[in-house]
């Protein structure tokens, strides 16, 4: 969109008098994120936990080309429903973001601006070379070369592209991770919240949207 | 196709024609001329269709080549019409009047290698980038290598191997 | 007392002696001749005054020494002197107000004026029929010699036409007396008719010449061309003069020489004066220029006395009475509204908006137009009643039909006048300025409306019963416009709250529950007032006036009493929504369909009292004669009322263009109105059948479609008080169709629901009102988001809302478990069925209402938006506080009515035990209900708030958008066209159909008007060829056998 | 055919001029013409009015002579239509006045005597 | 025991079964579509899970008070639905509330939780919620014509609109059932049955591919926790009015189960082997047929 939606301007009352409108302030939530320490009852936690891995949902968001390779997993011949893996179509509900490939900055942004929405805990599983260094597009003017610069990554399934196999051992070493209650990517995001901040604005140049997604 | 240039070959400037194939063939127009002839085609020969709006960058000849692909869709026949231009100040004439598709690939040529046409509507407006300050990416001068080095935290360790031999050597590394 | 030859020989004499006055002495020739009309009129005044109180004799001017038949005698009886202080009243005031323009003329046109009067008072009194041919003649000379006053082509021209056509006719006119002369050998109309002539050979033709020139001197259709083109070219004055005194004359003339015309002559000149009446006012429709459209209400007027007088041998002795009470009508108001004509100087009717520069002016204006049409409290309104009755009793149902639908012609063009003067858009920056001497005739004469009307009325034996306090109290709000409107509310409040309190022990329960309805919600909603600011000058007369009507309605013991009050409550209410935005072409169509309805109302009336001793509204209940057209024809007139099905175009744009608290008043409590109609019908008259259908299961049907209809167009509104105008016609539905299953259940859920519609449909109103008062737009599309800055106005939509829907807990339930309950009973189950279908429509609508205003993403205009005003939240507030108690204890609303309805319908009522009700097939309990909902709600609300203690509140933007941002709030909230799928499945049942047809309906009455008036094409030989093609239609009709 | 006498004549010529005025009303273009042919129509109605009160062989109520002045009611005609028909031509001479008056001031208007041009209000 | 107490309890305990056996039998009748698709398919206890794993989300947001409420209003919708529905006959106990209430209580308190729900989702002020709820209230008021006019046609049959009382009528064998006493109306609630489910081919409420699962879409954590709840009680609440109105009822738990079930599979049947409707062209088709059923049920029962 143009940008003379992200600036601001003068609308009028019904009665005339003049408002100003700062879209970016006016429209968007402008707290930042905290950290949500995890219940101190560890047996309570384990339960939770262990209640998060298996019931994972996934945001079905085909970002690069690795999206093509997420399908066949509902497939009968995968079927990651068993698991408990389901996708769900709004961030609002899901737990896990697959970033499926290549990032290109006009991608990177949508992808923060989902991430941001998605409730914690979340966790991101990176897809691809192309998450990891790059990949094919390393030296690309446009396309990102490392996702954990600017998102905490919880697992990178390697492969160009992967396998809906790689995929199944991916989700199931996230479940892993979440069991044994390290799936806090999105406290370590909040955490270091100036520094993945610095990162994704240091290559997305129109910043036209507040610093967190709520 | 041949016929249809040896027509037109009093009236403009044609140089360069080379059938490609039986169905395409090249061949390069006056900048000048360029808009009128593809007029012409158009409206008289019957190509009617205009495919893409492509450039090429001739950094040694510091020239732009502009590559217009027409076809006709009667007789499945397909022109090339190539212009060269200046790079500098790269500029040519939009021709959004005869296809308003044009204006698309005159915008993303604008982004992408800063040619531009005047009057094309919204050929400033950025087209596929978000934000881009650079000079524009496809011009060969730029140095995307650089610029993914200094401005995506490339990761360390990476190598670059020749598939063939690398997977030879990794899946029959005795011999 | 002053012997009335004094009239003539003052007039005469001022007059000749003006000639002797100097050139310069205008001024001193107009006060001499005003002196004397003043003097007649006190003359005839004080002769009328006499005869009135003291009952004295007939008295007898003889003016030779011979008695007659030997010599010419006046005679001065009680007609006579009502009829020349008439004349000389317009005589003086008209002089009066055409003071300058005479004067400017120069003192030849007193004289003009004074011979005008005079003659016209020689032909009321005389007794001669040369002498009145001889004066008539004077009276039309001097009228010529008037029309010159405005020198122009037009006024020039049409004054020739005049002088050639009134010549032709009084050589007839001549023609049939000297004929008369020939074979009864006198002139002097007593002894004419005291001979037997009925042998004379030759003296009927003698007689026909006589009387057609005498109709023919009031202008009948299509002879008229002349006249109308006087009326439309002549100087105001001169026109009202015409229109006042002239044909007022005239129609004495008529009513003194009918004895001679044998009685199919009679008749025939009453058929002639009918079609004139219809004819005329259909013409009249599609007039722009106000004097011609006043020339043709006088011309239909003065046809309509023509019929009645040509019937009087079937009418009888009530002749006088209507006669009487509409000419004094036409009389004051056609003079009133010429002068007023003449004041404003418009030649289009469309630019009669330059009156809202002078309130008198307006306020008059208003006065005239509804003395003319015949509304309450004008003498026109008993005249028009009385004669339908007669009408009625003797079966002349065809007259009625005439009467009426030339009554509501003129109602169309007279109202569409009215509102094109208080709301026009067009603005003319003139400011009117009336003279002194111009406002002081209006002035009486509207004040004499009045009292003519309060004097008619005390003459007629049933109007004498009629209770003009409300009516008094609310044009007593008339006069203390100029006080702010903090004081005015209050008093209307108090008026109205006295009038309840010291009244309602006198009510029976049906009583008590319309006034309820109908007082303190008019209380409630009158609260809401306290937030307009300055005077709001023109709201409380009307709005009391609304509310007189409507307590009328409920304390109404004769049918003449309800249809006062009906009448008057259909005026308040039009100038109520004619304060709205843009509510021209809307108050029209209210208007017009009120008084269409009312039509109705009154011919059924009138049927009904056929036979019956007297008018009271008992004798519905026992009717023999024409009991399903009566039937019909009431329910339709009241069904106009409650906006059913194909009479209901008035109502979405009436209530939705109106204030934020007339809406309310329109829409929850005027609507009943019509509902006390329907159940005072049924009850009185029970079931009806038209061969072996009954009428209840027909307007079963109409209920149905109307509720489905309604709520279907309700759901594809994108103006929000449009949304609940249509909501209002489909609630309509549901009472009309309870009505309609004639049993104690279903009757029960129709009054029930009525007054819960009251409830949640007032509450809807003053809410969206309160929310369009901020905003300034009713569209919905426009709004969103409010809940944040409108928290007060939202909970009252929810709430009203729900009740509407009617889900439970909330007391809107109870209308829908009753309704469907009678419905099982009854076996109706159709219609059940596609009831219950609209009624989930109404969730279409309900939600969409509260969606697109309060929910979803706010507007950047409306972020400082505060809440509605303070005064608009209180009556809203009221009305929560009793649907919450409606709700949780259910029976405190139902059993009442319940008990109410017991000695009309005694099988199938409730069993109440405590909060329980229970009927034949099943049961409901609103207090365990409303526990465990708000039990189970509260439970779960704890669970909730301790899952989900630490929400982050965010923004409006804050939403998953599919990985982008909404960039506006306008394009990210869904409101428009929001049941667009809806739509496309069954959209075509909303086309607008009824619409369409009555906009044909429309048009085509104007094409025919529009094709009529062609003949009027201003060449005076045509005007000629329509008179001798007049007299030879007539002539062959009345001899030829026809 | 004896009956016919002076009265039935006469009284055929005021019908035949009555409509003659009539039909020259009705078709004369011209305002004068139609003013004569009003002329024409009232003469016709004053002579049937003087018929009206005729009585054969009678002699007019003008009692100069002495014999009239016995039995008087026997040897004059009526007397009533003929004062009437006095007052007739005075109001007659009135109107044909007026009219001539109006037409001098439609002239004045339009320069046009022809009826047909004085169509400005209709409708 | 206090009777209001031990009624309470009962109700709690009502609550509790249908509860757990809502959510497994949604967690079945998830696996038999999958089996539909030759996939293995969820364990049938992921309901649980997911509502747990929904529960132990640690952030949430919200959009204002309307929106906070509403899954209280829906849930206490579907209690109150089926509070409002004797659920076992001859039981006086799991009658629970039935007492406050007959069939048009019930038809009409269904709405209570879908406006307020309605009313949340409005509120987060997202397009997709709006345009779901457009389509749900208009397929809403489509598929009740049929719906009332197959409960008019059994309220004429048995003179009664007391739920109790059907059920009690449709005693002593399966031929006693309204379903073969009254064919006709059967047929109408039972294909009205369908959209009331909301599942395919009427689910494009939900439209998961067009606008993500449409009002609830911003319902997350917590809130989306007692949606899910609702979803486990609320359709079994309606299978129940279902059993009554047209099987017999129950006379006990496992009658009550074994029956709710294959009505529930007749939804599920159709479902998996008809593609989505879409909105204009579903209300269309209730108008068509269906409607002609009931009014053809209800003329029968009305004139035979």
């Amino acid at each position: 969109m143009s940008k003379e939606h992200t600036e601001k301007r003068i609308v009028y009352s019904p009665e005339g008098d003049p408002i100003e409108v700062n879209p970016l302030q006016d429209y968007f939530c402008e707290d930042l994120p905290e950290v949500h320490k995890a219940s101190s009852i560890a047996i309570l936690e384990n339960f939770r936990n262990w209640a998060r891995s298996r019931s994972l949902w996934v945001l079905g968001f085909g970002t690069g080309c690795g999206a093509i390779e997420m399908r066949p997993l509902m497939t009968p011949k995968f079927d990651a429903y068993r698991y408990g893996i389901q996708w769900r179509p709004t961030p609002r509900q899901a737990d896990v973001f697959v970033v499926s490939g290549y990032l290109s900055v006009k991608t990177l942004k949508r992808v923060i601006r989902t991430y941001e929405q998605m409730q914690g805990p979340k966790y991101v599983m990176a897809l691809g070379s192309c998450t990891i260094n790059g990949g094919m597009y390393w030296d690309s003017y446009n396309t990102i070369n490392r996702l954990d610069y600017y998102l905490p990554v919880d697992v990178y399934v390697a492969g160009c592209m992967p396998r809906p196999e790689a995929l199944l051992a991916g989700f199931d070493q996230l479940k892993k991770i979440i069991r044994e209650g390290r799936g806090e990517g999105y406290n370590k995001y909040a955490e270091e919240f100036a520094w993945y901040k610095a990162n994704q604005k240091k290559i997305i140049k129109d910043w036209d949207m507040p610093d967190y997604n709520w | 196709m041949k016929e249809i240039i040896d027509r037109l070959q009093e009236l403009y400037p044609i140089g360069d024609f080379k059938q490609q194939n039986k169905s395409l063939a090249l061949i390069t127009v006056d900048k000048d001329k360029a808009v009128d002839f593809i007029t012409r085609l158009k409206n008289e020969e019957g190509f009617l269709h205009l495919s893409i709006i492509t450039a090429v960058d001739w950094l040694e000849k510091n020239k732009f080549q502009l590559s217009y692909l027409i076809n006709n869709p009667t007789t499945k026949n397909s022109f090339v019409v190539r212009v060269m231009i200046d790079r500098e100040n790269a500029e040519m004439f939009s021709i959004h009047h005869l296809w308003e598709q044009a204006a698309t690939y005159q915008r993303e040529l604008k982004e992408m290698f800063g040619i531009d046409f005047p009057g094309s509507p919204g050929v400033d407006k950025p087209f596929i980038l978000e934000g881009w300050h650079e000079i524009p990416p496809y011009r060969r001068d730029f140095d995307t290598k650089n610029y993914s080095e200094e401005t995506y935290f490339p990761r360390e360790g990476r190598t670059k191997n020749v598939p063939a031999e690398y997977m030879k050597q990794k899946l029959y590394p005795d011999e | 007392m002053v012997d009335p030859i004094y009239i003539v020989a003052v007039l005469l004499g001022i007059s000749f002696s003006l000639g002797f006055i100097g050139k310069k002495s205008e001024n001193i020739a107009g006060i001499l001749s005003l002196l004397a009309l003043g003097f007649t009129t006190l003359v005839s005044a004080q002769w009328f005054y006499n005869f009135v109180t003291a009952d004295i004799e007939t008295y007898h001017i003889f003016t030779t020494a011979f008695k007659p038949p030997f010599s010419i005698n006046l005679m001065m009886g009680k007609e006579e002197a009502l009829f020349t202080m008439m004349i000389n009243a317009i005589g003086l005031f008209g002089g009066l107000y055409m003071f300058d323009r005479l004067k400017a003329a120069g003192k030849n046109s007193f004289i003009a004026l004074l011979m005008l009067i005079m003659g016209l008072n020689v032909v009321v009194m005389t007794r001669d029929l040369f002498n009145l041919f001889v004066f008539l003649e004077i009276s039309s000379i001097a009228v010529a010699g008037l029309i010159v006053l405005t020198q122009n082509t037009k006024s020039i021209s049409a004054g020739f036409k005049f002088m050639i056509a009134t010549g032709i006719i009084s050589g007839l006119l001549l023609l049939g007396i000297a004929f008369i002369y020939n074979y009864a050998g006198s002139l002097n109309i007593d002894h004419i008719l005291t001979q037997n002539l009925e042998a004379a050979k030759g003296l009927s033709i003698a007689i026909f010449f006589l009387m057609i020139a005498i109709v023919l001197e009031m202008k009948p259709f299509p002879a008229n061309g002349w006249g109308l083109d006087v009326y439309s070219s002549a100087e105001s004055g001169v026109s009202s003069l015409l229109s006042s005194a002239y044909a007022t004359a005239t129609v004495f003339v008529l009513m003194k020489l009918l004895p001679f015309a044998p009685e199919n002559l009679q008749f025939l000149i009453a058929a002639i004066g009918i079609i004139t009446f219809v004819f005329s006012n259909l013409m009249g429709m599609r007039q722009d220029n106000p004097n011609r459209m006043l020339g043709y209400s006088s011309i239909s007027q003065i046809g309509l006395l023509a019929a009645v007088i040509g019937i009087s041998s079937v009418i009888g002795e009530y002749t006088y009475f209507i006669v009487i009470s509409i000419l004094i009508s036409h009389f004051l108001a056609k003079s009133g509204l010429f002068w007023i004509a003449g004041i404003v100087k418009q030649e289009s009717i469309k630019n009669w908006s330059v009156l809202r520069s002078n309130k008198l002016l307006l306020v008059l204006f208003g006065v005239f137009i509804f003395a003319l049409t015949g509304l309450p409290p004008f003498p026109g309104f008993f005249g028009k009643w009385e004669l339908v009755m007669h009408l009625a009793e003797t079966k002349n149902f065809i007259w009625i039909f005439a009467v009426l639908i030339g009554s509501f012609f003129e109602v169309v063009y007279m109202f569409r006048w009215l509102g094109y003067a208080v709301k026009n858009d067009i603005i003319i920056e003139t400011k009117l300025k009336a003279k002194i001497h111009q406002i002081i005739p209006l002035l009486l004469f509207a004040a004499a409306a009045f009292g003519a009307g309060y004097y008619v009325s005390s003459e007629h034996p049933y109007a004498s019963l009629i209770n003009y306090l409300p009516l008094a109290v609310a044009l007593g709000f008339a006069f203390i416009e100029f006080l702010p409107v903090f004081i005015k509310n209050t008093l209307a409040i108090a008026a109205m709250a006295a009038y309840f309190y010291f009244n309602y022990e006198s009510y029976n329960e049906l009583q008590v529950i319309f006034a309820a309805i109908f007082i303190i919600g008019g209380i409630l909603t009158l609260i809401a007032g306290y937030a307009y600011k300055g005077k709001r000058q023109g709201f409380y007369p009307f709005a009391l006036m609304m509310f007189a009507g409507l307590i009328g309605l409920v304390e109404a013991t004769t049918t003449l009493e309800f249809f006062f009050a009906w009448e008057l409550m259909t005026i308040g209410s039009y100038f109520l929504i004619l304060r709205g935005k843009k509510s021209i072409k809307h108050a029209l169509s209210y208007i017009l369909f009120s008084i269409g309805g009312a039509y109705l109302i009154l011919a059924g009336f009138g049927l009904a009292a056929i036979g019956k001793p007297d008018i009271s509204i008992g004798i519905l209940s026992n009717i023999e004669l024409y009991a399903p057209w009566i039937f019909g024809l009431l329910a339709i007139g009241f069904m106009t009322k409650t906006a059913s099905i194909g009479l209901h175009i008035w109502l979405p744009g009436a209530h939705a263009e109106a204030e934020a608290d007339v809406s309310p008043m329109v829409s929850a409590i005027l609507l009943k109105a019509g509902v006390f109609g329907l159940i005072m019908l049924f009850l009185a008259m029970g079931e009806q059948f038209i061969g072996n259908i009954s009428f209840a299961y027909i307007l079963s049907w109409v209920g149905v479609i109307t509720a489905l209809m309604g709520n279907m167009m309700a759901a594809f509104q994108e103006d929000a008080k449009r949304l609940l105008a249509y909501s209002s016609i489909g609630a309509l539905g549901y009472v009309l169709f309870g009505l309609s299953l004639m049993s104690h259940l279903g009757w029960l859920t129709a009054i029930s629901f009525s007054v819960t519609h009251f409830m949640f449909k007032a509450l809807l109103f003053l809410a969206i009102g309160g929310v369009v008062w901020r905003l300034k737009t009713k569209d919905m599309y426009k709004m969103g988001g409010l809940i944040k800055k409108m928290p007060f106005s939202f909970i009252s939509v929810l709430i009203g809302i729900i009740v509407l829907a009617g889900v439970p807990p909330l007391t809107g339930f109870a209308g829908k478990w009753l309704f469907f309950q009678a419905v099982v009973e009854k076996q109706w189950f159709l219609q059940g069925a596609v009831l219950f279908f609209s009624g989930i429509i109404a969730f279409l609508y309900c939600f969409r209402l509260i969606h697109s205003i309060f929910l979803g993403q706010p507007k950047d205009e409306h972020r400082n938006v505060k809440e509605a005003p303070f005064w608009i939240l209180v009556p809203q507030y009221a009305i929560l506080m009793v649907i919450m108690l409606f709700s949780m204890l259910p029976n405190s609303l139902l059993k009442p009515i319940g008990d109410m309805l017991m000695p009309y319908f005694p099988d199938g009522a409730i069993t109440w035990d405590g909060q329980m009700a229970t009927t034949a097939l099943g049961y409901w309990n609103g207090k365990t209900v409303m526990f465990i909902v708000v039990g189970v709600f509260a439970i779960v609300f704890g669970w909730l708030v301790f899952m989900n203690r630490n929400a982050k509140k965010v923004k409006q933007f804050n939403i998953g958008y599919a990985a982008e941002r909404p960039f506006l709030p306008e394009t990210t909230h869904y409101a428009f066209n929001f049941f667009a799928p809806y739509k496309k499945a069954i959209g075509f049942l909303v086309a607008p159909g009824i619409t369409n047809f009555w906009h044909r309906v429309d048009e085509g009455a104007h094409s025919v008007s529009d094709k009529f008036t062609k003949i009027y094409n201003g060449n005076a030989q045509s005007y000629l060829i329509h008179i001798v093609a007049f007299i030879l239609v007539i002539y062959l009709i009345s001899f030829g056998g026809f | 055919m004896q009956n016919i006498g002076i009265e039935q004549i006469s009284l055929a010529v005021g019908f035949i001029l009555l409509l003659i005025g009539i039909w020259g009303m009705l078709s004369q273009k011209n305002i004068l013409k139609i003013i004569v042919s009003f002329t024409i129509f009232e003469t016709g109605l004053n002579v049937i009015l003087v018929v009206i009160g005729y009585i054969r062989n009678k002699t007019a109520p003008i009692l100069d002579t002495t014999e009239l002045q016995t039995n008087t009611a026997e040897k004059i005609v009526d007397p009533i239509p003929q004062a009437l028909v006095l007052t007739s031509i005075v109001i007659g001479l009135g109107v044909t006045a007026l009219l001539l008056v109006y037409a001098l001031k439609m002239h004045k208007e339009k320069k046009s005597l022809l009826i047909n041009d004085y169509k400005d209000t209709k409708w | 025991m206090d009777p209001l107490i031990k009624q309470i309890l009962f109700a709690l305990l009502t609550i509790f079964i249908v509860l757990n056996y809502g959510l497994i039998v949604q967690g079945i009748v998830r696996k038999i579509g999958a089996r539909v698709g030759r996939r293995y398919g969820i364990p049938f206890y992921q309901p649980y899970i997911d509502i747990i794993k929904n529960y132990s989300k640690r952030t949430r947001i919200s959009h204002g008070i309307m929106y906070y409420i509403a899954p209280v209003f829906r849930l206490t919708g579907g209690i109150g639905l089926l509070l409002f529905i004797p659920v076992i006959f001859g039981n006086n106990m799991f009658q629970n509330f039935s007492f406050s209430g007959d069939l048009l209580l019930i038809l009409y308190f269904q709405f209570f939780g879908v406006l307020g729900m309605a009313l949340g989702a409005a509120e987060s002020g997202h397009p997709n919620s709006a345009i779901g709820v457009s389509r749900g209230l208009s397929q809403v008021t489509a598929y009740e014509l049929p719906l009332t006019l197959g409960v008019l046609s059994l309220a004429v049959q048995y003179n009664t609109l007391n739920v109790s009382e059907i059920v009690a009528a449709q005693q002593g064998g399966i031929l006693n059932w309204s379903f073969f006493t009254n064919p006709l109306a059967s047929i109408a609630l039972l294909l009205a049955f369908l959209a009331a489910m909301g599942r395919s081919p009427f689910d494009v409420v939900l439209a998961p591919q067009e606008i993500p699962i449409g009002p609830p879409t911003e319902f997350h954590s917590g809130f989306l926790g007692v949606l899910q709840l609702n979803r486990a009680i609320f359709p079994i609440a309606k299978l129940i009015l279902f059993m009554n109105l047209l099987f017999g009822g129950a006379t006990n738990w496992g009658e009550l189960i074994i029956k709710t079930f294959f009505i529930y599979m007749w939804s599920v049947f159709v479902g998996v082997a008809f593609p989505r409707f879409r909105v204009d062209q579903s209300v269309r088709w209730y108008l068509g047929v269906p409607l002609i059923i009931g009014v053809a049920a209800v003329v029968v029962s009305k004139f035979f």
